[in-house]
């Protein structure tokens, strides 16, 4: 793990990774309690690609994903307040409790959404960087998807028109094996390897490990620089892995509970900490403190959602019209 | 006769089909995973791989590989994992599939089973809790089931699985845990014969899917005022029988009709029309209707339940309309 | 006041939006081309490739694409050859395009125009041959013009292209080189607003887009019987203008609506029953219908005629209704 | 133009080809007559590919292609005076009037259509192969689309499909540099090499000159071979031109006049009755004959279709249910 980074970038990372897995526990806990329902889907393990490429960004940047958001929607720098209230339907959320756990946006942060239909985020990203080229602005866009949407026709529609109209757009794969229960092995031809897929749209793609917060950033760094200098769209997959089922609903019966120890994984956040402390850049001291400082920042979220008050009846009825 | 709920119903009927050696299941996670809704758990196991397809994210080619496996005489089963989702494969389902036996003026026809989950009421937001039903019911050259119970959801599948059209199955997900009766002896229900849940003189109250159990609620209110609701429930939108909803408004001369989707422009609105056209003169008033509130689903859960029709909601349009 | 085709209407529209900056066109063949329908040739010259782009035949990501660039504060017009293609795009303009300004709760709007040709009467066979538009006016947070005359297509687009919200606009392709007049003073035509385009006291028609004029047509032809027909132009179906009819209806009592979709599970069926709900005592007679045969649209001439409504069937209708 | 094909093959394929150029010349009389209605999209400029390909196949094996059917369709044995009676909306054509131009279906020679929806045949061919596979027996599906279908999402789930599950499938591109009015060049990264997109569904890929039918049929044959070894699917790119417009109503406004001749496209009829003489392989005298020949039995077929009668109207209401 080599990097140029000063410590306090790396301090950042530390934070940022933490505070995204300590929400997403909390959630966990909630949606136990049923304080938080539907469908709930964990970013745990894969906390290193959000936060490494979303910090190569300007705050104008845009960035869309995919339902399994809370971590892009936190990197991107929404209130953990405002996201845990959205998560418990409240008044206070995000999209006042109207949205939920698939649909976060943050409009003042140019977190563009949480869309839930697999693939369906693709064409909307185009048009994101599409607007930013028509008016000449330097602003690049990060599409975030996963394995599963990668067999989407729109996945190739997008990559395609980007291509032809050479669009300031990253596409981030976060490739964590599997879409639900299905290994990317039966579901993708040539599963371990979908970034070659991006050189049949003559768009540049590179494999990186996505459990390497430092790797992800100084990738993701070059790329986005490209892209600014007007070189058309790049193509990054992560590999990662999703370490709790796809949902909450699911028992996860189709991998074995060792499968990670077998692949090797590394933990993103305890391999940064780690890295840190084995070179001298932060002292466990410290990191108790961010510890401590992460667990208050989540507990004050927890509560803020708990304790704000639910929406309106009438809010059934608002904003179906701009 | 077995009492099972509707996910065992669905499942014994999957099995019985599998006995053909035409049929084959293909879907996004039916196999390894058991199918998002548990239906075919333990399939995968039971039938191999060859016959109990897991498939990439792909609908629109799962349905019309369907759709070409179909064409060239297999009995194919595919599954799309939610209604909401059938949108990326629509064009295969209407101008493919709906349109092939027609076209070929009868050289091809297309024998295909789509199974696949519809409603709300699960918290799962705007873009995962719709009805498309109504609008598949439009097309000419589709069939559609929409069953509310495990009896007719057996009974229906098992006529699904001997008709040589595209049929969209349309399962609830609210209802999978719903018990009910299941006869051991062999029966069918064919499709475009509604069934009488309850009967009533005093008002006709036409459901389908999982607002049919929120119709006998409602007649269990009505009748606590002394009214005697008539439920019937349609069990297939396309065709449907308007001939036992005929039958029905012209002993109770009175009519609500009750479903989920957006009441603008909901199946609703057909049935109402036909009956107001072929019953003017039977009808002691309109032909009242209840639906979805017009707005996305929203996730907070007493939003989303305001949205959807209640037995509150029905008896307060009959109030409303007819003063009973 | 100038007098021009429907066809010359839309293209006047669509350089008047040009004039806004933030304005741009996309689609399949609208640039080097000119259109499939030629309303935009020329446009390739006049505003350049920047602004009038040339798509893929990958209708997802031109609809998509519509909505980012919308998202992000331009004014995007993208064209679908037809409606009968739409279905490919449709999740995107239905889970995307409606549900986002919602789902947001009004952090984002979708100010995009979707133009789209629909309608059949072209011998182009089933695939090609449809009408979508009543599905689309289901759908919370979408809306939905179908101008009959060139007058309502540029007063209608007007008001489109100030609208933040996602609007499909359907042209009806046998109405490009309908001539009409058009004033050369600016005016805008509000959406929800029906047109009355004949006045009558015996019969209320309802109808939009082409077939407006089939209504017209009959309504000369029940002149001829010395009944008045009173030709209601709903222009937009998202919203529809419900108060117009009503008050029609209460002065005539007898109404029927004509459209050209399959007669079941079509937008008819939504006003019909509307139109009993709110009207019931002041009619004489049902709510009629007539709508297109529940037949996949066939190629050869006579056939696909004898499925599209016309004059005829409408004034059958009336008499089988209403006995005038 | 090298092949090891005996004289009687040669003339084979010349003769389809004439009976589709004759075929597609009479159905665009026809079209300004009047007779034939609605879209009408001719085959002429591309007789080498369906003639070469489907010469290729077993009666049992299955062809599926786009609207622009008819040569597919007589390549594939179907009687071109039903075919021409179905072009003129007459009961005695294939579809009894009710399909037309871009509907064509043969089931008693496995021709499957004839689908207008671009895009839409492919998954359809997935599908069909897939049920060989299934029933275990040895017949390939072709599917034919054009340049233009390549930017359909179907395309990118089919061939990903095809290639996960093995079927025995070949997808042939005609690359005729057009969809409608738009190139390749404008539509599709890396448009005049669609066939290397091929490998990004580990997919064998080839691209040949479409306008010279002994090298598509020698390449078709040894695809197809390969399939019904069990080796997966095959993609062959055919280069081609389409003479006319795209369709009956296309004035062609979007290119030059003389840009067959800048691309210096050799015709494939020409070509091969040029080989065929310079070869000895058959006289002037031969060629005069077949051309009579296949010129008679055109007029017959569009006899046939002016005297047969209009479909019944009942006919309106028939066969939209099996
Ligand atoms: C069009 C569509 N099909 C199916 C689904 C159901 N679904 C939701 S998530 C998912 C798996 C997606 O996997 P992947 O893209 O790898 O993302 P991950 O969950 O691994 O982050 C599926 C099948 C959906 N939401 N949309
Ligand atoms: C989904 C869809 N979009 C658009 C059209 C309109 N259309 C018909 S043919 C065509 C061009 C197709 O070009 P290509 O695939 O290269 O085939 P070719 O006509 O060149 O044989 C288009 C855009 C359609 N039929 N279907
Ligand atoms: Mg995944
Ligand atoms: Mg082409």
């Amino acid at each position: 793990m080599e990097s140029t980074l000063d410590k306090q970038q790396m301090t950042e990372f530390y934070k940022k990774m933490l505070l995204i897995r300590r929400f997403e526990e909390a959630c966990g806990r909630l949606y136990m309690q049923g304080k938080v329902r539907g469908f709930l889907h964990l970013y745990i393990g894969e906390e290193a690609i959000a936060v490494g490429a979303i910090s190569a960004l300007q705050p104008d940047d845009y960035v869309i994903g995919h339902y399994r958001d809370h971590g892009h929607a936190l990197a991107k720098g929404m209130d953990p307040k405002v996201a845990m209230a959205e998560l418990c339907g409240k008044s206070t959320g995000s999209s006042g409790g109207k949205g939920g756990s698939m649909h976060l946006f943050d409009s003042a942060r140019n977190f563009m959404g949480g869309h839930a239909i697999v693939g369906g985020q693709m064409p909307i990203a185009a048009g994101l960087a599409l607007a930013s080229k028509y008016k000449k602005e330097d602003r690049v866009t990060i599409c975030f998807f996963g394995d599963g949407a990668v067999n989407q026709g729109e996945f190739h529609e997008t990559l395609n028109l980007a291509s032809v109209w050479k669009l300031p757009i990253l596409f981030l794969l976060e490739n964590n094996l599997y879409g639900m229960g299905t290994h990317v092995d039966r579901s993708r031809a040539g599963g371990r390897h979908i970034y070659e897929t991006a050189s049949a749209y003559d768009i540049p793609g590179v494999q990186i490990d996505g459990m390497d917060v430092l790797g992800v950033n100084e990738c993701v760094s070059e790329a986005v620089k490209s892209i600014r200098k007007g070189k058309g769209p790049h193509f990054v997959e992560a590999m990662c892995y999703r370490y709790r089922g796809h949902s909450m609903a699911d028992p996860t019966m189709y991998r074995e509970r060792n499968e990670a120890e077998e692949l090797g994984i590394k933990d993103p956040i305890d391999s940064l900490k780690n890295f840190m402390v084995q070179f001298n850049v932060a002292s466990e001291e410290e990191f108790i403190e961010i510890d401590s400082a992460v667990g208050a920042q989540i507990s004050d979220a927890v509560q803020f959602a708990e304790d704000s008050p639910a929406p309106e009846m009438d809010a059934m009825y608002t904003n179906v019209y701009a | 006769m077995a009492e099972m709920i509707l996910r065992e119903a669905v499942a014994k009927a999957l099995r019985e089909a599998l006995e053909d050696e035409r049929v084959f299941m293909m879907g996004e996670d039916i196999g390894a995973y058991g199918g998002a809704y548990a239906v075919t758990r333990g399939f995968l196991d039971e039938y191999g791989a060859e016959r109990i397809m897991d498939t990439p994210i792909s609908e629109s080619v799962i349905v019309g590989a369907g759709v070409g496996s179909a064409l060239a005489g297999l009995k194919p089963i595919v599954e799309l994992m939610t209604i909401n989702f059938s949108l990326v494969a629509i064009d295969q389902i209407v101008n493919h599939a709906a349109k092939l036996s027609y076209m070929s003026d009868g050289q091809f026809s297309v024998p295909l089973v789509i199974r696949t989950v519809t409603g709300g009421g699960g918290q799962l937001a705007a873009t995962h809790s719709q009805s498309f039903e109504n609008w598949y019911a439009s097309v000419p050259g589709l069939k559609v089931a929409v069953p509310a119970t495990p009896y007719d959801a057996l009974g229906l599948f098992r006529t699904a699985m001997k008709d040589d059209n595209p049929i969209l199955f349309a399962e609830h997900s609210l209802l999978y845990g719903l018990r009910g009766d299941v006869p051991d002896d062999w029966y069918e229900i064919p499709f475009g014969e509604a069934d009488i849940k309850r009967e009533g003189d005093d008002i006709t109250i036409v459901a389908y899917s999982r607002m049919t159990h929120i119709a006998l609620e409602a007649a269990a209110m009505l009748e606590a005022k002394g009214r005697y609701a008539e439920v019937v429930d349609l069990r297939t939108l396309r065709p449907w029988d308007k001939q036992t909803v005929l039958q029905s408004v012209r002993k109770t001369n009175r009519i609500v009709v009750v479903e989920e989707t957006w009441r603008t422009g909901g199946f609703g609105g057909e049935i109402a029309s036909t009956i107001q056209e072929e019953a003017f003169d039977d009808l002691d008033g309109p032909v009242a209707r209840v639906g979805g509130i017009d707005v996305p689903a929203p996730y907070n859960g007493a939003l989303e339940a305001a949205t959807i029709p209640s037995a509150q909601r029905v008896i307060k349009a009959i109030a409303d309309t007819y003063g009973i």
